[in-house]
């Protein structure tokens, strides 16, 4: 309990800002940019809670590497019709703690979406678990799990969480 | 032909009045007497108001909006004139445009790729003769048979209305003399857009008209405007109709009286309105710089049914009313100033939208007030309100503010349209 | 991306409470001493997205001194008749840059309003663009925009995001 | 106004994670671990705004002691028959000051329930009002008072907030 060994303020300050640009980035509709938090040999995937208490591998999305990633936000600047809308993530304190040669990192997050008209809905709220690691001196994304406790999701999961 | 859905709930309530004093609380929350107003209110015979012409200035341009609460697209065709189209595909009946605003060739449905030009008119089916004669649309399909939905179009000074229904007489004649003036005053010159501003109000949409037709509650409830001088009901103004009274114009002239003229004397004597000891740190706001020829510091026009004129000093904009249900309508507010305002005149205005809409120091409680008549009437929805200021009888011009004569006004013409008989249940 | 060049814990912590400061007051309808947290001529400003994107300059809320601020709140306390209310503000993590003598500062918010009898509905999510300065030591807010996703405004809009 | 004085961002790290902590304990459904934040002479309330602004002494949910507080968690898991959902804490910036042998924190909150089959609802927002004291060196809750803006409380209230 209470602080997590090892961490310093300035080592949960960068975590703490590596999710808030993510969020920032979503928010911003930057999804270009947002790939580029990942390392190459990334893993992200959307799952519910719901498999997950219930040992089912089943994501809502999945992507085994950063070059997957690009082809889903490709897609869907080509491809996907989906409903237009603004994405606002807040996300709670950030617990970090070292793992490996990297650290473990988890937050709750609550997504709201509003449509270009400005009504605004709550989309999805759960948990983020990510694994991190430096990079050329930059905090990367190796790993990004996005447990949802909102498994029925409203309309269509487009854009990541 | 069977009448249409909701046609019976008319009969539950009464207008014992023929002025329409007495308004029964079922016209308020009854979501029978809504559908009933889709079609004989906003498909009726009467002018919508749709936008303005400078929101889409070049051919292509689009914006998306509502009339009723059927979704619209307003938009210019290439050859420069103007169309308003039911947003609604003539296939499966989706969405054709889902931006809200923008510039296009054509209206392509997503979902089928059926694509319709700036008129409405049919223009592309995928696969209409399928592939080597298989599939397809059978060979008698009519393309010019299923274009989108329009509305007639009429144009004033730049603003757009448009109308469901063949029978609307002209729109210069629907809005009458002294309706077109205020249209044509306010659009004396081109317009520049400001930006938007929309509020969802938790009420029914007639609470709101009724609201832009009752002079007595300005000086009552917008305190703002009473303590700081904008228009009190002691100071020079009125409301003018049009030969229905389906119109209104509420206006105040400068020189309304402040509360330090008015005295203890006033008639805000008993109520806790109308302190004469508070001031603004920066009246700059109240400021008002003269550009009508007439002498109109507020001219709020109350086009029926669905739209508002509104000049609060130089704070300009016209709203659009969009109802939703029985129980929540959307104000959808476009502010603008003039193309040849300077840059000072530009700030003034945006300084001076803090006048108006959902956050305006003046206009904020119209959402509460509806809202608390909407929660209060919710059952008893025969008992009425009572619609008396400035007495009963025919509906005239007010030379006074203490009135809401103008409410009845809209009632009358709202009766007629609807096919309730006023006053012959006592 | 990572942490921004230049940031201490110490000043990210100070940018952060300010913030925080700026939310909970306005929960607890310290209004007046909401305004504090502003320099005299400060510009207060609420945006809608939709018209942020399409480049038009008409605020929901605009108070370019903090004189005509004070104005809004003394006009919210004796003339304004609105609906009673409880807000509560969530902010998430703020980015905190250098800027000139200064620094710029953003952060997500979600806006929750309820009424006297304890019913909430979420009222406004978006963001907050501040420009701080230090002045007699003390940081304080030069310039806040508050952009709103939710630009379609519940009811009305009285007191400030 | 700006930083409390004397809280160090080390200090103010340390307080963040146990309210990051106690939020992700909660939503975990790990109440016997949660309880263990608490010190032994403890008191945890849940309070609406409606009673305290009244100056109401009732409470939605007391508990004096470590030992009720273990009880009323005992109860859940044996006796009582409550909505099964999922918790999502999410916790805003904390304030800490310096209080007699301890600090006080507070920060708002918003909590989401989502039934198990995925679909979540707005369930309670307000405000954490804490002393914390250091105890064997491990930072511990003495007093926790929650106070609700949603005093209208949607179906029941099991599980803590």
């Amino acid at each position: 309990t209470g602080t997590p060994r090892g961490v310093s303020p300035e080592m949960h300050l960068e975590v703490t800002m590596l999710f808030e640009e993510y969020g920032r980035l979503l928010d911003a509709d930057s999804l270009e940019e947002w790939t580029t938090l990942f390392v190459p040999d990334c893993r992200y995937e959307i799952m519910s809670r719901e498999n997950i208490e219930q040992n089912l591998p089943l994501s809502l999305m999945l992507c085994d590497s950063r070059d997957m990633l690009d082809d889903r936000v490709y897609s869907l600047r080509e491809a996907n019709v989906f409903n237009i809308h603004y994405d606002c993530h807040l996300i709670g304190p950030v617990r970090v703690t070292p793992q490996g040669d990297g650290w473990a990192a988890t937050a709750a997050y609550s997504l709201f979406q509003s449509i270009q008209a400005g009504e605004t809905r709550l989309f999805s709220v759960g948990r983020y678990h990510a694994e991190l690691r430096r990079v050329d001196n930059v905090l990367r994304i190796v790993r990004m799990r996005v447990v949802v406790d909102t498994g029925a999701i409203l309309t269509l999961l487009a854009t990541p969480i | 032909m069977t009448a249409p859905a909701g046609a019976d709930a008319l009969s539950c309530y009464t207008f014992p009045a023929a002025d329409c004093s007495r308004i029964p609380y079922g016209m308020y929350r009854d979501p029978d007497v809504f559908e009933l107003e889709q079609e004989r209110i906003f498909r009726g015979p009467i002018w919508n108001y749709l936008a303005l012409e400078a929101e889409i200035p070049d051919p292509g341009d689009y914006r998306l909006i509502a009339v009723g609460d059927t979704p619209v697209i307003v938009n210019r065709a290439r050859d420069g004139s103007l169309h308003a189209l039911v947003n609604r595909c003539s296939h499966r009946g989706a969405e054709v445009q889902r931006n809200l605003h923008g510039n296009t060739k054509v209206h392509t449905c997503c979902y089928h790729q059926w694509s319709f030009d700036l008129t409405g008119k049919l223009i592309g089916v995928p696969f209409q003769k399928g592939i080597k004669g298989v599939g397809g649309l059978p060979a008698d399909f009519d393309k010019a048979c299923h274009n989108l939905q329009r509305l007639r179009v009429e144009t004033m000074n730049g603003a757009i209305f448009g109308t469901f229904c063949d029978e609307t007489p002209p729109l210069e004649d629907y809005l009458g003399p002294v309706f077109s003036h205020q249209v044509r005053r306010l659009f004396h010159k081109p317009v520049r857009v400001l930006g938007y501003q929309r509020q969802r109000i938790f009420g029914n949409w007639k609470l709101y008209t009724d609201n832009l037709r009752d002079p007595n509650h300005g000086g009552l409830l917008h305190m703002f405007q009473i303590t700081f001088g904008i228009a009190r009901l002691s100071g020079t103004g009125g409301a003018r109709v049009d030969a229905d009274g389906k119109h209104n114009l509420s206006w105040a002239s400068q020189g309304g009286r402040t509360a330090q003229e008015d005295g203890a004397e006033g008639g805000y004597a008993g109520t806790d309105r109308g302190d004469m000891n508070i001031r603004l740190k920066d009246p700059s706001l109240l400021r008002y710089h003269k550009e009508f020829p007439d002498d109109l510091t507020l001219a709020v026009t109350s086009l029926f049914a669905n739209a508002a004129l509104q000049q609060i000093g130089n704070t300009l904009a016209v709203r659009q009313l969009r109802p939703r249900s029985a129980d929540e309508f959307e104000i959808v507010s476009t502010f603008f100033g003039y193309e040849d305002d300077d840059e000072a005149m530009t700030r003034h205005r945006l300084r001076k939208a803090n006048l108006a809409g959902p956050a305006g120091l003046v206009s904020m409680e119209d959402g509460e007030a509806v809202e608390l008549v909407h929660r209060a009437i919710v059952r008893d929805m025969d008992k009425h309100s009572i619609v008396e200021f400035g007495g009963r009888g025919p509906v005239v011009d007010q030379e006074n503010l203490i009135s809401d004569v103008p409410m009845r006004g809209f009632w009358i013409y709202y009766c007629k349209l609807m096919g309730i008989r006023a006053g012959e249940t006592a």
